[in-house]
């Protein structure tokens, strides 16, 4: 058995315990320092995921290639760059406790083994550990109201779409005779008509993966959650198990039920096309930058599910861009929103943000930089990674599908250009309090990231098309 | 006539209802007197004389006692919930009796002799705090409840630190049957070479049947009576017999783990002569008399050192002696394959 | 397959765990008052997966469905454990935990 | 034929107790009905030859988890007679789309049969000879070991998070410290002070404390012994 596969997975998970061990036994508070190690932690395993080998270990539960390797890779760095962002706003909020980086930590091994999943019983461990760790997370302000509530929330639906999952796949068990990936695309290609309950299945799978992504019609816990939790929570949320959800999307979709696609392919376009209309035209009359964001979010999962419509290489190419496009807006922009605080306490009003491009315009940029990205524009990353999943869905012949890409792009360039708008053009109030180095040094990065990603392109590129090219061997 | 016991359907209930019943009853006339016991020997072990004046040597004091609850009348307090009140004690008593189905009494004298059995008798033992909740609830009644409360607490996490004992006795076994947990002390019993694991055991079963010193619950100077404290009657009679029956499941599960059930000390002449089922019964009367002898010796346990006793240290020494128990026999090449 | 369900078949198994599925998500959909309900609710769409795996995997005598369940289990119990934390943390906040209250951010 | 009645009898109630699970006024008794459920579907399991998973079912769900829920339920202070009002309103609806979705199951269901090349797929066949926990031993502990760790995992997960949620320090709780208590000494808490007929400590200076090892002076004749201890055990 090569157990060296899993190194990466099995480092992370014993610098936690390590970690929450080395928390308990300080006297003084730890949390810094507890922050600081899992960040070590984190780029360890990053370079360990680099050179991890591949191949299919672990009585076949478990494989390591270029698209887990990708995939990995991008929820790490979404974890660390919240793991930063928590940092500055738990102390200054007081809910700073060693046992959030933990936390943080474990559900970033839980994104991990779901990008490794080569086997439906990893699928749901792996996204059982990453979704349990958010939930305590959501809820971690835990004497306020809002994170209560919200991880509340996040918790009776997303245990909902986790036990629908579970009936998927023990339907998809029973009726294909195995869990593993690569048993169930034999068993699909060799059956020339798919029973239904296998077809039904398959729609509880997706439709459990795609509560996990915010995709609409499943998306209602969305905004309020974004709204409640603490910001650096919602980052990670936006960021790293999204990425994770889309991993078993992908793999599981182009893989083991590839060859039913005309099954599935028509609705991942119809959640598609409704997450990209929905989120345009539900974030217009917000006035809370989170629930901006958690809208933008849901319109964003739309861009991407439609590489995935397209079922192509390219259409999963395009798809893997996005997500890395969007992982660092989505930080960077979150950053800002851990910076937005007034005399100690967070603000998140849109108003709030009047004239920062005076009184901060370093910060004032750097969200200009993401919003135009977010719309789309040329030569930020955002632009690339729509095109990428534009031309792949025109080749794959889903000419209706970008048409409405095109619409929401357009009708949402107009609610983050009201954001440009407010800061640049609207009268200045009270400056923000000085946002922590570590926020702003995020901010600035991925306003680098975001602004100079043509510099990028390439390598973010083959390996993506590396990733995408493990998913159709 | 055996034919018709062991092939057909119906002569095969028939024979399962008379085997229950054949260990049913010794067990409920051995409920009856334990009572009986523990007031005679916490008596003599205070200078009293305890239960003397009806039958001789007041033997017939326990039928007196159980006469005089059953002509009682039944109170429910008002704002009680009238089912789970009345449920609460028939759960505790018959979950205490269902336990008894799996227990060899001899080689292959069991009810049920089946494979998971030690897995039932944890199930049902792990059932037994329902009774105590429910009643606590059921009471609407401030002092049943915080009874209840804290019994379950107690319970649960007693069951804890009894599972992982339970593992290590597993792991010498190589088996969940309880037949060949006790075939495999033929040479040694397990309270010797696991003497921890065993003072563990006793220790979390006193916890787990709400003995003294971890009688809290009902601890009657500040709960007045615990859990019970609302009963009158047949109901509370029911949790009586209930209670001790539990003693009796916790001494047969301490007998078959760690003192070889039904087997002789010694396997040589003198002793197997006596049949299997009177060793058993004596080792059973032994350790009830342990447990009454405990509580007419220690003082009772303040609750937050009882569940950090609980917590912090069996649950971590039982692991520690899990992990131990399974190294030593990898490492000795001893760990048993297959069943017996 | 094992001789306790080919005596009954698996139609039946299956039948029953589609029940308790259905009855799960009526629950949580039209169960508009009681937050613990809704958990309950959770429980039982969950029961109703692992009903379906032990079936199958008696049926298709290949035991991964089982110890699939085992895992599920654990994972099961592991949520209820979390959730009945976040419910006792939302009732210390709101003194309350009915449904309808949990709508403090609308929109 | 005995299995089949037996199966029907544990099918009904467990569907019964489900039913009364989402439609009980009163939460407790949704909790024990819960129970119930979580019993009669160990029972199926025991049919199906899955002994060891139906006892732990017991012992997991009903002996811990469902403990739990109790607990909650019964602490919470919920007002019972406001609860479910609302049922009724959406009920049509909701028992419509339910029976739809229930017979397009039950259909599929009915339709099963052994894939094609199920046969030929690698997987972990029922063992003959030795018991059903043997087996699902041997398959957690070799080749799901890298899954069983990951469920672990889980439940580190989930006890980390009950504490940080549940857990909150108060100060004000006397907490006991074992050593400390086996660390006293007499001369640490007593002070023995030798007082004539009528005279008050106050006359000969009080009480001084925290008292010292050194506040003592040997004393022949002990008038009064104070206890005076800080740590006191209830």
């Amino acid at each position: 058995m090569n157990w060296t596969l899993a190194l990466p997975e099995i480092v992370l998970s014993v610098s936690g315990l390590a970690i929450l061990v080395f928390g308990v036994l300080q006297r003084r508070d730890p949390t810094q320092v507890c922050s600081l190690l899992t960040l070590a932690a984190f780029v360890l395993t990053g370079v360990l995921v680099l050179l991890a080998p591949d191949g299919i270990g672990y009585n076949s539960v478990f494989v390591g290639d270029d698209f887990a390797r990708y995939m990995k890779i991008l929820s790490l760095a979404g974890a660390a760059l919240s793991l930063i962002l928590s940092m500055d706003y738990n102390r200054r909020e007081g809910i700073g406790r060693f046992e959030f980086p933990v936390l943080l930590l474990f559900s970033t091994v839980g994104t991990m083994v779901m990008a490794s999943s080569e086997n439906l019983m990893t699928l749901y461990i792996g996204l059982e550990l990453q979704s349990l760790a958010i939930y305590i997370l959501c809820a971690f302000d835990r004497d306020r109201l809002g994170s209560a509530e919200a991880g509340l929330k996040y918790f009776v639906l997303g245990s909902l779409a986790s036990g629908l999952l579970l009936y998927g796949v023990s339907l998809v068990f029973g009726f294909a005779g195995t869990m593993e990936y690569r048993g169930l695309q034999a068993a699909l290609s060799a059956s020339a008509e798919i029973p239904t309950g296998l077809v039904i299945g398959i729609v509880f799978i997706i439709v459990g993966l795609a509560f996990k992504v915010s995709a609409v019609p499943f998306h209602m816990w969305t905004p309020d959650v974004y709204q409640g939790a603490p910001p650096p929570v919602t980052s990670f949320m936006a960021g790293a198990p999204k990425i994770a959800a889309f991993a078993l999307l992908l793999r599981v979709m182009a893989g083991p039920f590839g060859t039913a696609s005309h099954q599935w392919q028509l609705l991942i376009e119809l959640i598609s096309m409704a997450s990209m209309l929905f989120g345009a035209l539900a974030a217009i009359p917000q006035t809370s930058i989170k629930r901006l964001m958690a809208y933008s979010s849901i319109g964003h999962m739309g861009y991407a599910l439609m590489g995935l419509a397209a079922a192509t290489p390219a259409g999963m190419r395009g798809t893997l861009i996005y997500l890395a496009v969007y992982l660092f807006m989505n930080a960077g922009t979150f950053a800002v929103i851990v910076a937005m605080r007034r005399r100690g306490r967070p603000v998140e009003r849109i108003a709030d943000l009047a004239g920062l491009g005076r009184t901060d315009p370093g910060l004032a940029l750097a969200m200009a930089i993401f919003m135009f990205s977010m719309i789309g524009v040329p030569p930020l990353s955002g632009f690339f990674g729509k095109l990428l999943v534009f031309s792949a869905a025109l080749q794959a012949g889903l000419p209706v599908l970008v048409v409405v890409g095109i619409v929401s792009s357009v009708i949402g360039a107009y609610y983050y250009l009201r954001v440009v708008k407010v800061m640049y053009f609207d009268v200045a109030t009270a400056a923000f309090d000085r946002p922590a180095a570590s926020v702003s040094l995020v901010s600035a990065g991925m306003g680098l990231v975001t602004g100079l990603f043509i510099l990028l392109l390439g390598p973010v590129s083959s390996a993506a098309q590396a990733a995408a090219a493990v998913l159709f061997r | 006539m055996q034919h018709f016991f062991l092939d057909t359907t119906l002569g095969l209930i028939i024979l399962t209802v008379l085997e229950a019943l054949a260990m049913l009853v010794p067990l409920l006339v051995g409920v009856a007197y334990l009572t009986y016991a523990e007031r005679k020997v916490l008596a003599a072990i205070q200078l009293r004389k305890g239960p003397n004046t009806v039958g001789p040597f007041g033997l017939l004091q326990a039928f007196a006692d159980a006469i005089k609850m059953i002509t009682k009348e039944t109170i429910i307090p008002s704002g009680a919930n009238r089912a789970l009140f009345l449920l609460a004690p028939v759960l505790t008593f018959g979950l205490a009796m269902m336990a008894w189905a799996v227990i060899p009494t001899n080689n292959h004298w069991a009810v049920a002799d089946i494979n998971v059995g030690i897995l039932y008798l944890f199930a049902i033992s792990s059932l037994g705090v329902y009774g105590i909740l429910i009643a606590g609830w059921a009471s609407n009644s401030k002092y049943a409840f915080m009874g209840g409360l804290r019994s379950a607490a107690q319970m649960v996490s007693y069951e804890v630190s009894i599972g992982l004992v339970m593992v290590s006795v597993l792991l010498a076994v190589g088996s969940l049957n309880l037949n060949d947990i006790v075939l495999a002390q033929r040479h040694v019993w397990f309270a010797l070479p696991m003497f921890p694991m065993f003072v563990v055991f006793f220790i979390s079963a006193l916890a787990e049947t709400n003995r003294a010193p971890f009688d809290l619950p009902e601890g009657e100077s500040e709960l007045v009576a615990g859990f019970f404290v609302e009963y009158s009657s047949l109901s509370f009679g029911l949790f009586f017999l209930g209670e001790y029956a539990n003693m009796f499941l916790m001494s047969g599960m301490t007998t078959i783990l760690f003192l070889g059930g039904w087997l002789p000390p010694v396997g040589i002449a003198p002793f197997t002569w006596i049949p299997g089922p009177i060793w058993f019964i004596a080792k059973i009367l032994f350790v009830l008399f342990v447990f009454i002898w405990v509580r007419g010796t220690f003082p009772r346990y303040r609750y937050d050192q009882l569940m950090r006793l609980g917590w912090k240290v069996f649950l971590p020494f039982s692991l520690l002696w899990m992990v131990l128990t399974a190294g030593f026999l990898m490492a000795t090449g001893l760990l048993p394959h297959s069943g017996s | 397959m094992l001789p306790g369900i080919a005596n009954v078949g698996l139609g039946p198994y299956l039948t029953v765990s589609a029940a308790l599925l259905v009855l799960g998500v009526f629950g949580i959909f039209l169960n508009r008052k009681n937050v613990i309900t809704i958990m309950m609710s959770i429980e039982l769409i969950l029961l109703a997966g692992e009903i379906n795996l032990v079936a199958f995997s008696s049926a298709l005598g290949d035991l991964s469905g089982q110890v699939f369940t085992l895992f599920v289990l654990t994972v099961a119990a592991a949520e209820a454990a979390i959730g009945l934390a976040i419910v006792t943390v939302y009732f210390r906040n709101r003194g309350s935990i009915q449904v309808e209250d949990v709508t403090l951010m609308k929109g | 034929m005995i299995t089949q009645i037996v199966f029907w009898f544990f099918a009904v109630v467990l569907i019964g107790s489900a039913v009364m699970v989402v439609s009980a006024r009163n939460p407790v008794h949704s909790v024990l009905f819960l129970i119930l459920a979580f019993f009669n579907a160990a029972g199926l399991f025991l049919i199906a030859g899955a002994e060891f998973l139906a006892m732990i079912l017991v012992i997991a769900y009903v002996g811990a988890v469902a403990v739990l829920f109790l607990f909650v339920v019964m602490m919470l202070d919920v007002n019972f007679s406001q609860l479910r009002e609302g049922l009724q309103r959406y009920f049509p609806v909701g028992a419509a789309v339910g029976l739809v979705l229930f017979v397009e199951l039950a259909l599929s269901a009915s339709a099963w049969r052994i894939a094609p090349n199920v046969r030929d797929l690698p997987h972990a066949r029922v063992p003959g000879a030795s018991s059903n926990t043997e087996a699902l031993g041997e398959l957690i502990y070799t080749h799901y070991v890298f899954l069983f760790q990951a469920c672990g995992l889980v439940l580190l997960v989930a006890m980390i998070g009950a504490i940080v949620l549940t857990l909150r320090d108060r100060p004000s709780a006397k907490r006991q410290d074992v050593a400390v208590q086996h660390a006293r000494v007499p001369a640490d808490t007593l002070q023995m002070m030798t007082l004539g007929l009528g005279e008050s400590t106050t006359g000969n200076g009080g009480f001084r404390r925290p008292i010292g090892k050194s506040a003592e002076k040997p004393v022949s004749r002990p008038a009064l012994v104070i206890e005076n201890s800080p740590d006191r055990e209830g």
